[in-house]
C-alpha cells in the first residue's frame, strides 16, 4: 500500500485527529501527528491487520531550530522557542510497504509517549534521542543517558545551540 | 574529580547485598567484548541472571561533525563508523545523497560498487568468524581469516591506496577507476580463496567441539527478532529471509541471481548462535557468486563524468536504507538547500542488534554470553556512532 | 637401612642438580618450540628477531619477568599469594624424582611410583585455589574454582587407568614397567609387551583405549587446550594468573610447561617403553655402561618430546569446552571407559 | 646524538668525577654498563602488549599481529591481563568516558611499562578534533606516552616501526637510574 492509501485509511479512522501529509521538493513524503495523537496513530499502524507495521527501524530525533535566536550572558547564541521533531520509520515484514510518521514537541519541554510497549527496538532509540536531544519519553522503564557519560550535566549535545563546555571531570574537551 | 564518574557508574556495583547473586563486570578492556563495551553481569555461581550492556565508550560523535562539514567531507567520517565495512558505509551514504540530488550514475560506476560492496562483505565476514571461533577458544581461525582479508585489502588498497578506510564510493560517482588488472587479480583471488574456505570449512564448520559449544546457544525466536527489529545475519539466522538487497534492491542488485542463506537450526534448535556463523559462512559463498556474474559483464567508460563538484541539495528529507554486512544500514538526511546537512541520523544496525543481548543472554553460562557475543558480531564504532 | 655409601650419596647430589638443570632447559625450550610451531601451524614466522633464529626469545621472557615489578593487589593475601607460585612448580618439580631416565638417572626407585604421582598431583589444585582466592580478583576466583573441579574430576581415570596398568603389567614402580618392555620395539607395552601371541592381541586394545584416555585426562591436568578452562583467555581474561607478574608469573608459566612434560613422559614409561630403545642397545655391544646411559637418555627425551609436540598441535587445533561439558566428558566418558580397562585388565592377568 | 662521544668520553676517561656527585658510583662504568645492556636487551626483546583495542587502529593492530605482518617475531604477545603487560598500544579514539578507565588500567600495569599511542586519534583527537564533545584530544593528557605513530589508520608496517623505535628508545635506558632522570634526550 501506498502512503496515499495508509494515510486515507488513517483519516477515516481518525476523523478528529488532525493529520496530513508534508513533503519537500526533494525526497519522500510523511505523516504529520500532533504529540498528544501520536500514541493512538502507532497502536492503530501496529494491530490494524491491513498495515500491521511490526518493525520499527528507526527513531530520528531532530533539533528543527526554528525558535527565535538570543544572546545570552557570556555571548553564545540561545535558541529559545521553536519545535524538536521525531521521525519515526516502520516497515511491516508481511505486508512489505513503509511508512514515516512526524510528530513535533515544543523545545522548552518536549515529552511524548514512549513506544516501547508496541516494539521493543523502541527502548535504545528514545534514550538516544533523551541522550542527544533531550526529549523525555513518559512510561520508558530506565530513561537515562545511553551514550554520553552518566554525570554528564553539560547539556544535549546536538541541539544547534550546545556549547561544548571547557571542563568535564578536570579533562580539558577543547583543543 | 574523575573518579565520580567512576563510582557513578559503579554505584550499582557497590550494592551486592544479595549474598547469591555475584555483580560481575566484563569490563571496557576485555578480550572477547570486540572493542570497548562493557557489560554488567548479575551471575548466580556460572549462571547468568541478568546482563546491562553499557556503551558510548567510543561515541565520536558523528552527527555533530555530519553537520558541520559539506556533502563531500562527511565521508571520511561515515567510514570511520564501521570500520570492518566501510566501503558498504560509502555505498549506503551515496546512495542517500544520490535520491536527494536525484541524479543517474553510469553503468560502470554501479558494478564497480558492486563488486567492491561484496568485496567488503567477504572481508567483513572473514573477521566475524575469525573473531568468533577467537571467542570460543581456537587459534588457528583467526589467522587464516586475516590471511584471505589481507588479500582483498591489497585489491582495495591497489585501486584507492587505503587499506581500511576508503574513502572511495562519492555521490555520484567513484573516486578512482579500476586498474588495469584488476579483473584477473580478482579473479585469481576467488579461485584461490575458494579452496581456502575448505580448511575453514574442516576447522570450525565440521569441528564437534565447535558445534557443541555453538549450537542451540543464544535462540532468538522469530517474533522476538522482529519485535526488536534486528536485521542481517540476526535475522536471517532466525529463518526469516529479510535481506534488503531482495525486498527493496538498490543499485543494481536486481541484475544478479543469488539466493539469501536462511538459518534452518541443523546443528542445534533454529536462530542459534551456529546458525548465525553458518547463516556467515553461506553469505561469503553467495558474494564470490555476485562478484563473478558482475566483473564478467563489467562495462567500461568514464567513471567521472556524472561525478558532481558541488553537491547542493534542494530542501527535502530521505531515508535510504542498504543491507551492509551487518545488517540494514540506514541514513536518516534532511538538506536545508546549503551545501551542509541540515541532520543525518543513521540507524546503526549493530545498535539494535546488540539490545537483543540481555534478551537472548538470560540463564546461560559466561562462557555461552561470550559466544554469544560474537555472533552478533558487533562493531563499537557503529553502536557508539 | 641406606648404606650411606659414595654410589648413594653421589646420586643424591646429581641428581637434583641433572633434574634441576634439565626442567628449566626443556622449560626454555618448550616455550619456544610453542611459539615456532603455533607459527609454523597459523603460516607466520615465530620469534626470529633476538638471537639467531630467535632462539634467545625465552631467556629475553625470563630476564624481563625477573626485572618486572610484582605488585601485590589490594587487599590480598600476601602468604597465600607468594606461596601459590612456589608450590605448583615444587609439586610439578617433585614429580621429576620418580621418571627414570636412564638406568642411573631414576632417582626413587618406588615401588608405588605411579600412586606417587597421583599423590602429588594434588598439590597442583591447591596451588591453584590459593592462586584464585588470595589475588582478590573475581575473575581469578572464577578460574580457580572451575579448575579446582576440572583438576579433581579428571585425577579419577588416571587414577582408575594407573590401577589397570599395575593389574594387566603387574607393578607400580615405573622403572619396573620400563624393565619389561626392554629391546625390540615389539615388546612395548603398545605392542601388547614380551608375552606369548594370545596375550599379546588381548593388551593391544587394552593399550589402545587407555592411551587415549590418559592423554586426554594429562591434558586436562596440566590446563592445555581443549581444557584450558581456568585461564580461559576469551572468558576471564587471564583466569586463576589474572594478577601475577614478574617471577611470580613465570613460575606458573615453568609449571604449565613442565606438567607437559610429565604427561608426556608417563604416556611413553607405561605404554612406549620409557627409555628402551627400539632396535636394542648399540652400547651393549661395545658392552660399555655409558653408552647405554647416553642412548637410554636419548631414547626418553625423543619418546617425550614427540608426545609433547603432539600437545601443542592439539592445542592450536582445538577449540575451548565448556566447564559443564568438560565435567560431564569426564563423567560419563572417560570413568566408564577406563572402568572397562580394568575389568579388561583382571581378565587379561588371568591368561 | 650525544651517545657516541659520551662513550668515547668514557673511553679515555674525560670526564672527572668528584665524590660528592649524587651518582658518583653509578656513572656508567664498563662491568654496570654491561648488566645494563643485557637487562635493557631483555626488556626491549620480550614486550608484552595489553590486547586492548578501541577503534579502527585495533584492527590494524590485529592485522600487524596476523600471519602478513608478523609481531611475534620481535617477541610480542598479546596479553589480556595489565599486571603481566610491558607496553599498552592505545590504538583507537580515546573519550572522555573511556579516559577513566584508561587512567586505571595504565596504573595497573606493573612498572617497566611503555605506552605507543597509535594512530592520529589517540596523539590528538585525530579527524575529531574540532568537533569532538566527546572525544579527549590527546591520550597524553592522561597518560605519558613513549612513541606516537601518526596515520589514521596507520599501517602495520608503521605501527612495527613505532615498535622498533620504542626498542631503541629501551636500549638507551639504564635500569640502575630511577626512570625519569635516565630518560636521555634521543
Amino acid at each position: 500500500m501506498t502512503i496515499k492509501e495508509i494515510f486515507d485509511l488513517l483519516k477515516n479512522r481518525f476523523e478528529n485527529i488532525k493529520i496530513y501529509i508534508e513533503k519537500f521538493e526533494v525526497g519522500e513524503e510523511y505523516i504529520v501527528v500532533s504529540p498528544d495523537a501520536l500514541k493512538q496513530i502507532l497502536q492503530e499502524i501496529r494491530n490494524n491487520p491491513r498495515l500491521h507495521f511490526d518493525y520499527l527501524m528507526c527513531i530520528s530525533s531532530v533539533d528543527d531550530a526554528n525558535g527565535e535566536i538570543k544572546k545570552d550572558e557570556n555571548g553564545n547564541k540561545i535558541i529559545k522557542g521553536g519545535t524538536l521533531s521525531l521521525y519515526y520509520h516502520l516497515y511491516s515484514t508481511t505486508r512489505n510497504h513503509k511508512i514515516a510518521i512526524k510528530t513535533s514537541v515544543d523545545r522548552e519541554n518536549p515529552a511524548v509517549p514512549t513506544a516501547i510497549d508496541l516494539w521493543k527496538s523502541a527502548d535504545w532509540h528514545e534514550r538516544e534521542a533523551f541522550d542527544m536531544m533531550g526529549i523525555k519519553f513518559e512510561g520508558h522503564p530506565n530513561l537515562k543517558r545511553i551514550l554520553m557519560p552518566y554525570d554528564w550535566n553539560a547539556g544535549f549535545p546536538l541541539r544547534k545551540d550546545f556549547i561544548t563546555p571547557e571542563y568535564y571531570n578536570d579533562l580539558k574537551i577543547p583543543y | 574529580m574523575m573518579n565520580e564518574a567512576y563510582n557513578l557508574e559503579y554505584k550499582s556495583l557497590k550494592k551486592e547485598g544479595d549474598s547469591e547473586i555475584m555483580i560481575l563486570n566484563m569490563g571496557p578492556q576485555h578480550p572477547s567484548t570486540h572493542g570497548v563495551l562493557r557489560l554488567e553481569l548479575k551471575v548466580n555461581g556460572e549462571i547468568i541472571e541478568e546482563v546491562i550492556p553499557h556503551i558510548g565508550y567510543l561515541h565520536r560523535c558523528f552527527e555533530k561533525h555530519a553537520e558541520a562539514c559539506n556533502y563531500q567531507q562527511v565521508i571520511p567520517y561515515v567510514d570511520r563508523m564501521d570500520y570492518l565495512s566501510s566501503m558498504y558505509n560509502d555505498f549506503g551514504y551515496a546512495i542517500a545523497v544520490e535520491k536527494l540530488l536525484g541524479i543517474e550514475i553510469p553503468e560502470r560506476v554501479e558494478y564497480i560498487r558492486i563488486i567492491m560492496g561484496e568485496f567488503q562483505r567477504i572481508a567483513s565476514h572473514l573477521v566475524a568468524i575469525g573473531t568468533f571461533g577467537l571467542d570460543v577458544g581456537s587459534f588457528t581461525p583467526f589467522l587464516y581469516c586475516f590471511r584471505d582479508r589481507e588479500k582483498i585489502l591489497t585489491l582495495f588498497e591497489k585501486t584507492c591506496g587505503a587499506r581500511l578506510l576508503y574513502n572511495y564510493i562519492w555521490p555520484g560517482g567513484v573516486s578512482h577507476d579500476l586498474y588495469p588488472e584488476f579483473k584477473n587479480d580478482a579473479l585469481n583471488f576467488l579461485k584461490e580463496f575458494k579452496r581456502n574456505l575448505k580448511d575453514l570449512e574442516i576447522l570450525l564448520v565440521e569441528n564437534k567441539i565447535f558445534i557443541e559449544r555453538t549450537a542451540g546457544i543464544g535462540v532468538l525466536p522469530e517474533n522476538i527478532a522482529i519485535n526488536y527489529a534486528a536485521s542481517g545475519p540476526m535475522i536471517r539466522g532466525s529463518g526469516i529471509p529479510y535481506d534488503i538487497r531482495k525486498i527493496e534492491p538498490y543499485g543494481i542488485y536486481d541484475r544478479f541471481e543469488f539466493n539469501i542463506p536462511v538459518g534452518e537450526g541443523m546443528m542445534g534448535k533454529k536462530g542459534d548462535c551456529w546458525d548465525r556463523f553458518y547463516v556467515r559462512y553461506l553469505e561469503i559463498l553467495e558474494s564470490i557468486k555476485i562478484i563473478e556474474q558482475a566483473l564478467d559483464s563489467l562495462p567500461d567508460g568514464n567513471v567521472f563524468e556524472k561525478l558532481p563538484k558541488k553537491i547542493k541539495p534542494k530542501k527535502g528529507i530521505v531515508y535510504s536504507r542498504v543491507e551492509s554486512p551487518r545488517g540494514e544500514l540506514g541514513f536518516f538526511i534532511i538538506s536545508d538547500g546549503s551545501d551542509k546537512p541540515f541532520r543525518i541520523k543513521v540507524r546503526a544496525p549493530s545498535f539494535v542488534n546488540l539490545s537483543i543481548l540481555p534478551e537472548i543472554a538470560k540463564g546461560c553460562f559466561i562462557a555461552d554470553l561470550v559466544a554469544i557475543l560474537g555472533s552478533i558480531d558487533i562493531v563499537l564504532g557503529e553502536v557508539d556512532r | 637401612m641406606m648404606t650411606l655409601n659414595i654410589a648413594f650419596v653421589s646420586k643424591l647430589l646429581i641428581i637434583p642438580i641433572f633434574f634441576g638443570i634439565f626442567v628449566s632447559l626443556f622449560a626454555l625450550f618448550a616455550v619456544y618450540a610453542e611459539r615456532k610451531i603455533s607459527a609454523r601451524v597459523q603460516n607466520r614466522i615465530g620469534p626470529n628477531r633476538v638471537g639467531p633464529y630467535g632462539l634467545l626469545q625465552t631467556i629475553a621472557d625470563i630476564l624481563k619477568l625477573i626485572q618486572k615489578e610484582a605488585p601485590y593487589p589490594f587487599g590480598s593475601d600476601k602468604i597465600f599469594f607468594n606461596l601459590a607460585p612456589i608450590l605448583s612448580f615444587a609439586a610439578s618439580f617433585v614429580i621429576f624424582s620418580v621418571l627414570p631416565f636412564n638406568y642411573y638417572l631414576c632417582g626413587l626407585d618406588l615401588n608405588l611410583g605411579l600412586i606417587f604421582i597421583i599423590a602429588i598431583g594434588g598439590f597442583n589444585v591447591i596451588s591453584i585455589l590459593f592462586a584464585g582466592w588470595s589475588s582478590n580478583n573475581k575473575y581469578s576466583l572464577l578460574g580457580s574454582m572451575r579448575s579446582a573441579s576440572q583438576m579433581i574430576s579428571y585425577e579419577i581415570p588416571i587414577a582408575l587407568i594407573f590401577a589397570a596398568v599395575f593389574i594387566a603389567f603387574n607393578s607400580l614402580n615405573t622403572i619396573d614397567i620400563t624393565k619389561a618392555q626392554e629391546n625390540y620395539f615389539f615388546n612395548w607395552n603398545i605392542f601388547g609387551g614380551d608375552n606369548h601371541l594370545l596375550k599379546r592381541i588381548l593388551i593391544i586394545p587394552f593399550s589402545a583405549i587407555s592411551v587415549i584416555i590418559l592423554f586426554i585426562a594429562f591434558l586436562a591436568e596440566a590446563n592445555r587446550t581443549p581444557f584450558d578452562i581456568p585461564e580461559a583467555e576469551s572468558e576471564l581474561v587471564a583466569g586463576f594468573h589474572t594478577e601475577y607478574s614478574g617471577i611470580k608469573f613465570s613460575f606458573f608459566f615453568l609449571a604449565e610447561y613442565s606438567n607437559m612434560f610429565i604427561a608426556a613422559a608417563l604416556i611413553s614409561i607405561i605404554f612406549l617403553g620409557g627409555f628402551s630403545s627400539p632396535f636394542g642397545y648399540i652400547g651393549s655391544l661395545l658392552n660399555s655402561n655409558f653408552i647405554i646411559n647416553i642412548e637410554q637418555f636419548f631414547w626418553f627425551t625423543i619418546k617425550s618430546l614427540s608426545i609433547v609436540f603432539l600437545q601443542m598441535m592439539v592445542r592450536w587445533t582445538l577449540p575451548r569446552l565448556r566447564a559443564d561439558q568438560l565435567m560431564n566428558l569426564c563423567w560419563k566418558y572417560l570413568i566408564p571407559y577406563s572402568l572397562v580397562a580394568v575389568f579388561y585388565a583382571l581378565i587379561i592377568s588371568y591368561i | 646524538m650525544n651517545t657516541i662521544n659520551e662513550k668515547d668520553n668514557l673511553l679515555n676517561n674525560k670526564i672527572e668525577y668528584n665524590s660528592k656527585d649524587k651518582n658518583f658510583y653509578f656513572e656508567p662504568g664498563v662491568i654496570i654498563a654491561k648488566a645494563d645492556e643485557l637487562f635493557s636487551w631483555a626488556r626491549k626483546s620480550s614486550l608484552w602488549q595489553l590486547t586492548f583495542g578501541l577503534a579502527c587502529c585495533a584492527i590494524e593492530m590485529m592485522s600487524t599481529s596476523a600471519s602478513n605482518y608478523d609481531f611475534d617475531r620481535f617477541g610480542v604477545i598479546p596479553r589480556p591481563s595489565p599486571r603481566q603487560a610491558d607496553v599498552m598500544i592505545v590504538s583507537g579514539t580515546v573519550t572522555l568516558k573511556m579516559a577513566s578507565r584508561i587512567k586505571i588500567l595504565y596504573e595497573q600495569m606493573s612498572e617497566p611499562k611503555y605506552v605507543i599511542s597509535m594512530g592520529s586519534c589517540a596523539t590528538c583527537g585525530g579527524p575529531y578534533w574540532q568537533h569532538g564533545y566527546h572525544v579527549l584530544k590527546g591520550v597524553d593528557r592522561i597518560i605519558p606516552v613513549d612513541v606516537y605513530v601518526p596515520g589514521c589508520p596507520p599501517r602495520p608496517e608503521a605501527l612495527l616501526d613505532g615498535l622498533i623505535t620504542l626498542q631503541k628508545k629501551i636500549e638507551k635506558e639504564y635500569l640502575l637510574k630511577e626512570k625519569n632522570d635516565n630518560k636521555r634526550n634521543i
